[in-house]
């Protein structure tokens, strides 16, 4: 398996494959990185939680839905299902991180598990739209390598702009610093709570929608396929959720598809999980812990 | 780091400490530590002789607190050098510096809830080579815990926890004790308290660092008081003489005080 | 606009800390609630505001009955809280945390204006996280907070805990202006002398959970009563 | 060794006793004891009253119940909690192999057995120094031994290849490694294979000699460091305790305990394949974990049996409930668990006897005015 | 041909009796209520329960069918089919639970090759007659082991020459980075070298992997005259939708593992598998060649929800009479003797055709075929041949073949053992 030889078609293909795992990966962490980031819960249910979202896009599309208006069907599930789980079981672990992680693990079993009693061993797939742009012998997908970036790169600056702009976010922050302060300001910590839950599977719904016509087939077991990059990116990304995931990701897809690009899928998979281990080991407190401690430095000579 | 000047500290410290004990137990040279803007500790040169009790004042924020930590080795400082018993303690993790003689007791009470007191004096003292139950038994007693002993330390007061957790450091008998607001929160009879251990254990030969508030309790048991200001040495001296000073009434003790 | 609190029981855990706690707050004044550490001041405050389901008895708040009501429930009544420790959210911006305590009060009215006219360095720093300020700066900030959404009555814990002498008298000097110039209500708790006689008109001592005496106008002045119930 | 107990004194017993007990473990009364050595004789005698593929099926629990010693251990006392503890079972699993293979006669496989524990126990020992030195904390640790288990999880995968050999030995990708040997008491060619209830009485020996072992290690003055750092590593940090090496003995003796349970586990089933390292395999035992307790010992180890045995059971449905409904009743059991019995089953239960007991002294006492709680 | 087996290990075990029960030689043994009794251990849930649920009900089917007759020497057949969820711990634990405690007295197991690997230990140990049915890499010679799917060598031979007939000689073969998809790319190099083809490309693709971008754009860059696809699971269908939203259609695609087994050509819209050409021994499509027989609306009607009708559901179908004719003249269900009998070898008429087992290598010869999804991803047939297992019967040992009937074995051999690969 010789690499490919360097051209600017080559080039070119090496950048959409960049910006196709790049969406991936934002994609996949951004759900599970608010609950985590903001709440201190693992949710090892993510990858069901994007399921649903998936479930929910492939079932009313199936049933004659334009695929858009399915999409949101898919977001809409996850999220309610995402209010539910908040309401009955991830409300009592709040602080308790390890519990949550064997909690949601559980709930990852039910829920693959019932998605498999009740609708069946898989669904038909649904086409990638958009089709693909062509340059020398190559070609890429418009859907995978180009709109999906796009939104993830749209969800990151949505999700800032939430955060740091709206009275809600502000609100959300304030209730995850300091509960008990919060209510005492006259805000309603319980909703806040449960409409941070909501926004993080509503993510991970959109990640579940937007990539129902890009799994090819649909069958309850799919959701690990979006565990271990999000796991690796939101650890990897450190505490500050978007700068994490969005750094994250960009360093992460560089050397997962130039490894796949010229040496092969195994060694792109294998490429990004060490360099994950590398570098928590390189920085325990992640990209943005580093990033922090370094600005701070640099704050401090000036 | 190592420049020869930091080496003459270590052989010809006493810069500052005059008066109190007979030599120099622990000193910082030109210590500095950052938190992104703020510098919390700004190149300061402190000194302590052995067998003294030091108290550290200043306003919140001074410093004082950071510069604990960075002798505990919990903090790794951004420049300077700390020197204990003539030995580098500046790169050296926590548990070495412990090791050369020094112990600590922090801020808010941090025993471990969930066991009982005795198996809480017993997780230091168990490093140790001395007597493990005469150490204990003593220990217990000092501490006024004896009837405590087997109570879970979550079931503990506010005052015992912070006697407790001063057992805990005493029981490592160390040279020189680091106690970071030992009588907040406490009443006046568990403050009482508090000050005739620190004196026993002092006539036993210990050195203290003590960082408080409470102007009171400093003047119970003080020789020497800094006073840190903006992360750097204000003034250091008797008392009598602080308490006298103008612009440390200024800065922290406020006019009526 | 009176605080009515009678029969009050209230504790963690079944553990009972609060015993039959009965007073009133009158509209305008300032009233303290002095004793020494351990004693339940800040368990009362916080079944006040609501953040402590009282096992018994009633929290009134202007004619209303608040007692088993969440806190927001409260600050929404026109109820400010200036926690202990001066827990401002250290990771929003100082605009941020006076923005959140726009949720005080009824929401008809803000302060902005007057809480940077009485902290110059809130608006100085307007854009700085509140976690990198000093003690004294955060105690400001946490008192302008509550103030900024024009409450009624102002619940402060503490507020000299962890704060250097010289910024407490300004403090107090401070909390006393706020009552004067808006009739804001306050009920704060304290262990520290200077600021109980500056600041209160009338104190209750509490120990042990219970209210053991009452120290009206004249008797504040003397030191000595007071001390009975205090660390120093 | 603490399972010579035919001196028969009543000093030996009590220093025995005086090391097997303490704080840090549940069941220290004579009651527990007689409960124990009666659960310990009915183990023994288990094979004798039932069918050879019971035996063979519980001695498969028994080989995973040191996974959940292993966890319990470091999770439990010392509050790491690994993702991938079974990494170091799958790698012990795959060294027993390749040596066994390599190796083929009694005395090749004691070496493989000492060869394989000892490479499960470097590994987490190398592992362990990278992380815990590298100040790697908390939920990162969690996370990177998950990563860790599937790196080896993609990589042995596509060890398919004759290039993946070595010595006699195929890696085998995918579909595992055969012809593992079984466990071999031995020297030379000629030596005693333990197989069926030789091999489930080996088992039962050293889980019994491990628990005994693991008692009196955390009984020790180790055990209370062990729990120090759980409970709060700065301040453990400050009575000199060196942390991260304390952190890394754990883990390391941790890696150990999965090792053992790893060669038990190749040479019960004379295979092994890289789902051991899976996703799905190394979230087992920290649901055995969490369900029996993670502050027990013996809670761990009757979860394990418990949970494997239904699992087992659930395979073939339950009445009129099929067997697909088997994954559902699993994580929902899990998910009571953590819900209503946060401390897991065993130390619930104790925590109850506990209290039934307190509540008769009470009765007996006039009560004591309750401690004020700090503000 | 009758022989003593006494494998290696429960000879070591005699010595182990001093300690322990040796548990070995079980054969011949009946069910607890005294009658036959059939292990079925297919899986409904995990990983390959798409696959394995419709052998589970071809399985059920054929032995109700047999039961509904008379069942077997007059006996009725006891079913016995716990789900092994698709995790070979499960497996091996219930293949002895089966064997030990149901005492079997034959078994159908298993979807992919790891877990036939993962249960043929206890397999050998207990001398159980076991069938496994999914086409797999072939090689296994093994005792009281009948694969009776097509082999690699079989589907491969069959669509490869094929393909470079029709389309040219330049062939890319990527296929699942494991022993079966590492041993079907050998074989496609085999042939490559058989009748000088290039190989212009060969990649390994680990199972988990969704995304087929970088291989599309190396395929892209290689540009080859076909492809050779032996990818495997759900993961890897994901490359047949991406191969369409690139276009790459015109490039036509050879494999042994698509549609037959997950009927892609069904769950994806087209034109995904269009001009995908797969090497099968059967699918649904074929119907039954019986004649007077309907396979097709039996099993419809058995099971109205199965997804289905899959090659390896029909090899459990005609498999399961293939043990019960060998039963009915053996005149027992004592393994051995019924292995006997199945080595003497046997014709039968299955939905797929008249096939033949060889006796030596307990191998089926099976008509094979091409099918081809057109651009509506409608299935034609074409270039019947029948194929035999001829690696195993001529090609390994030097030639000498493997004859189960001489010798006893329990040997996987690989193509490296034959060719320079």
């Amino acid at each position: 398996m010789a690499p490919l030889t360097f051209s600017v078609y080559s080039l070119t293909a090496l950048l959409f494959q960049f910006l196709n795992s790049f969406g991936f990966i934002v994609l996949a962490t951004v759900g599970l990185a608010i609950i985590f980031g903001m709440m201190g819960v693992i949710n090892l249910a993510h990858g069901e939680f994007i399921l649903i979202g998936v479930y929910g896009t492939a079932l009313p599309y199936h049933a004659g839905a334009p695929l858009p208006l399915a999409m949101v069907g898919g977001v809409v599930a996850a999220t309610l299902f995402g209010v539910v789980v908040e309401r009955t079981i991830v409300r009592r672990f709040y602080d308790r991180l390890l519990d949550s992680m064997v909690a949601t693990w559980g709930l990852a079993l039910v829920v693959s598990q019932l998605l498999l009693i009740v609708f069946g061993s898989s669904l038909d797939s649904i086409s990638t739209p958009m089709g693909n742009v062509d340059y020398g012998p190559f070609s890429s997908s418009v859907y995978r390598s180009i709109f999906l970036p796009a939104v993830a790169l749209l969800v990151l600056v949505g999700l800032y702009a939430v955060f740091t702009r709206t009275e809600f976010g502000i609100k959300a922050r304030a209730t995850i610093e300091d509960p008990e302060t919060a209510r005492a300001m006259g805000i309603d910590t319980d909703r806040m709570y449960t409409s941070t839950f909501a926004i993080g599977s509503g993510l991970a719904g959109l990640t579940g929608a937007l990539y129902a016509p890009a799994l090819g087939s649909i069958t309850p077991n799919r959701g690990s396929t979006f565990l271990v990059e999000s796991f690796v990116a939101v650890v990897v990304g450190g505490p500050s959720v978007i700068v994490g995931t969005l750094s994250a990701a960009g360093i992460l897809s560089v050397f997962n598809a130039t490894g796949s690009f010229f040496f092969g899928t195994f060694i792109g998979q294998m490429l990004l999980l060490l360099v994950a281990i590398v570098a928590l080991r390189a920085l325990p407190d992640g990209i943005t812990g580093y990033v922090d401690d370094w600005r701070q430095r640099r704050r401090a000579e000036e | 780091m190592s420049t020869p000047q930091d080496i003459n500290v270590r052989q010809k410290p006493a810069v500052a400490a005059t008066g109190g004990g007979t030599s120099t137990i622990l000193a910082t040279k030109q210590l500095t530590k950052n938190f992104g803007g703020l510098t919390a500790v700004d190149g300061v040169d402190f000194s302590v002789a052995e067998g003294e009790i030091r108290c550290l004042i200043g306003p919140n924020g001074a410093g004082k607190s950071t510069l604990l930590e960075l002798i505990t080795g919990q903090l790794a400082p951004s420049d300077g050098a700390i020197y204990f018993d003539g030995e580098d303690l500046t790169g050296l993790d926590t548990h070495k510096r412990i090791d050369t003689g020094i112990s600590v007791k922090f801020q808010s009470p941090h025993v471990y809830e969930n066991l009982t007191v005795e198996e809480n004096l017993r997780v230091p003292l168990q490093r140790t080579d001395r007597d493990v139950d005469r150490v204990l038994a003593e220990t217990l007693d000092r501490t006024a815990l004896s009837e405590k002993a087997e109570t879970g330390a979550s079931e503990l007061s506010h005052g015992e926890k912070q006697r407790l957790e001063i057992g805990m450091a005493v029981t490592l008998d160390p040279k020189l004790m680091l106690l970071d607001e030992p009588v907040a929160g406490m009443s006046v009879d568990e403050t009482d308290d508090v000050a005739d251990l620190i004196r026993s254990l002092h006539d036993d030969g210990m050195t203290f660092v003590v960082v408080e508030h409470d102007m009171e309790f400093v003047r119970r048991i003080s020789e020497r008081v800094t006073v840190l200001n903006q992360g750097e040495i204000f003034r250091q001296g008797p008392i009598e003489e602080i308490e006298a000073d103008e612009d440390v009434r200024r800065i922290y003790l406020g006019e009526n005080a | 606009m009176t605080l009515d609190i009678s029969g009050l029981h209230a504790g963690y855990d079944g553990t009972p800390i609060l015993k039959d706690i009965d007073f009133t707050v009158d509209d305008g004044e300032i009233v303290g609630i002095v004793g020494r550490n351990g004693v339940g001041k800040t368990t009362l405050l916080k079944a006040i505001m609501g953040l402590l389901d009282p096992d018994s008895g009633s929290v009134r708040f202007d004619g209303r009955d608040l007692t088993h009501e969440p806190a927001d429930v409260h600050a929404r009544s026109g109820i400010g809280y200036v926690p202990q420790g001066r827990d401002v959210f250290p990771g929003l911006t100082v605009e941020q945390n006076l923005e959140i305590g726009e949720g005080i009060g009824d929401g008809g009215e803000t302060r902005y204006e007057q809480v940077y006219d009485y902290f110059p360095i809130l608006e100085e720093r307007a854009d700085q996280d509140a976690g990198t300020m000093s003690g004294g700066q955060q105690q400001m900030l946490a008192i302008g907070r509550a103030l900024v959404g024009g409450p009624d009555l102002l619940l402060v814990d503490e507020p000299s805990e962890g704060v250097q002498p010289s910024i407490v008298q300004s403090i107090t000097a401070d909390l006393k202006r706020i009552n004067e110039e808006f009739g804001t209500t306050i009920l704060f708790v304290e262990q520290n002398l200077s600021v109980i006689q500056g600041l209160s008109e009338r104190c209750y001592a509490i120990d042990h959970g219970t209210i053991v005496d009452e120290i009206g106008d004249g008797a504040i002045g003397d030191r000595q009563q007071l001390e009975k119930y205090l660390v120093v | 060794m603490t399972d010579r107990l035919d001196a028969g004194t009543v000093s030996v017993v009590g220093r025995l006793r005086s090391r097997l007990e303490g704080p840090n473990t549940i069941g220290n009364s004579t009651t527990f004891w007689v409960g124990f050595a009666v659960a310990v004789a009915a183990l023994a005698a288990y094979p004798l009253a039932t069918d050879p593929y019971t035996v063979i099926q519980s001695s498969r629990y028994l080989a995973l119940s040191f996974l959940a010693l292993s966890l319990c251990f470091i999770w439990g006392y010392a509050g790491v909690l690994s993702f991938g503890q079974v990494a170091f079972f799958g790698v012990a699993a795959y060294a027993f192999g390749v040596i066994g293979i390599n190796l083929s006669s009694a005395t090749g496989v004691v070496v493989a057995t000492v060869g394989a524990v000892i490479a499960g126990t470097l590994s987490a020992a190398l592992l362990g120094y990278f992380m815990f030195y590298g100040g790697v904390r908390d939920t990162y640790v969690t996370i990177m031994t998950l990563v860790v288990a599937l790196v080896l999880n993609t990589f042995m995968a596509q060890t398919a290849g004759s290039e993946w050999a070595v010595g006699e030995a195929q890696l085998g990708g995918f579909n595992g490694m055969t012809g593992v040997p079984s466990l071999t008491l031995g020297l030379g060619e000629s030596g005693l294979v333990l197989e069926g209830t030789g091999f489930y009485y080996a088992l039962l020996f050293t889980l019994l000699a491990t628990y005994l072992g693991l008692r009196v290690l955390l009984n020790s003055s180790f055990g209370m460091t062990m729990v120090a750092v759980r409970e709060d590593e700065a301040r453990t940090a400050t009575f000199g305790y060196n942390v991260p090496f304390v952190k890394l003995v754990v883990f390391t003796i941790g890696g150990a305990l999965a090792a053992v349970g790893g060669v038990f586990y190749a040479s019960w089933g004379n295979y092994i394949d890289p789902s051991v390292f899976g996703i799905a395999f190394a979230a087992l035992p920290v649901v055995w974990v969490s369900v029996g307790g993670r502050e027990s010992l013996l809670g761990a180890i009757g979860a394990t049996l418990a949970i494997e045995r239904m699992r087992t059971g659930l395979s073939s449905g339950i009445g009129p409930i099929g067997s697909e409904w088997a994954l559902v009743i699993v994580g929902g059991l899990l998910l009571g668990v953590i819900l209503y019995l946060p401390a897991g089953a065993v130390p619930t239960l104790d925590g109850l006897a506990d209290e039934l007991r307190a509540r008769r002294t009470e009765r007996s006492q006039s009560t004591t005015a309750a401690e004020e709680s700090p503000e | 041909m009758m022989y003593e087996s006494i494998s290696r290990r429960s000879a070591l075990a005699s010595g182990a009796t001093a300690l322990g029960i040796s548990v070995a030689g079980c054969s011949g043994g009946s069910g607890e209520s005294g009658g036959p009794t059939v292990g079925i251990l297919e899986d409904r849930s995990g990983n390959f329960q798409l696959n394995g649920t419709s052998k589970w009900q071809a399985t059920r089917l054929a032995l109700e069918e047999i039961n509904e007759n008379g069942g077997l020497l007059g006996e009725e057949i006891e079913i016995v089919d716990p789900d092994p969820q698709s995790d070979n711990s499960r497996y091996q634990e219930l293949t002895e639970r089966l064997i030990l405690q149901d005492q079997v007295d034959a078994l159908w197991a298993g979807y992919s090759s790891a877990t036939r690997e993962a249960i043929r230990p206890i397999i050998n140990e207990n001398e159980q007659l076991y069938f496994y049915t999914t086409q797999y890499e072939g090689g296994v010679c093994d005792n009281t082991i009948f694969p009776v799917g097509a082999t690699a060598r079989q589907q491969l031979g069959i669509v490869t020459p094929y393909l470079a007939d029709e389309f040219g000689e330049d062939i890319y073969i990527i296929a699942a980075d494991y022993n079966f998809g590492q041993l079907s790319g050998d074989w496609v190099n085999v042939l490559a070298q058989e009748n000088g083809y290039n190989i212009v490309g060969e990649e390994y693709i680990p199972l988990d992997e969704t995304d087929f971008s970088s291989v599309i754009n190396r395929i892209q860059g290689e540009d080859p005259d076909f492809i050779m696809s032996m990818l495997v699971g759900a993961n890897h269908e994901n490359f047949y939708d991406q191969r369409a939203t690139n276009d790459l259609e015109n490039i036509p695609i050879g494999t042994s593992t698509a549609m037959a087994q997950g009927h892609e050509h069904i769950r994806y819209d087209p034109p995904a598998l269009t001009n995908v050409y797969a090497g099968v021994s059967y699918m649904e499509e074929l119907g039954d060649l019986r004649d007077g027989e309907n396979f097709v609306e039996d099993f419809y009607e058995r099971w109205p929800d199965a997804n289905y009708l899959n090659q390896e559901a029909q090899n459990n179908y005609f498999s399961v009479y293939l043990w019960a004719q060998a039963v009915e003249e053996a005149g027992t269900f004592d393994q051995q003797e019924v292995i006997d009998v199945l080595e003497e070898g046997r014709d039968i008429s299955a939905p797929s055709g008249d096939l033949t087992l060889d006796g030596a290598t307990h191998h089926m010869e099976h008509e094979m075929r091409v099918a081809r999804a057109d651009e509506n991803h409608e299935v034609s047939f074409t270039n019947n041949e029948r194929i035999g297992p001829s690696f195993l019967r001529e090609e390994v040992e030097g030639g000498d073949g493997c004859d189960l009937r001489e010798e006893d074995k329990t040997t996987q051999y690989v193509p490296s053992d034959v060719y320079d690969v």
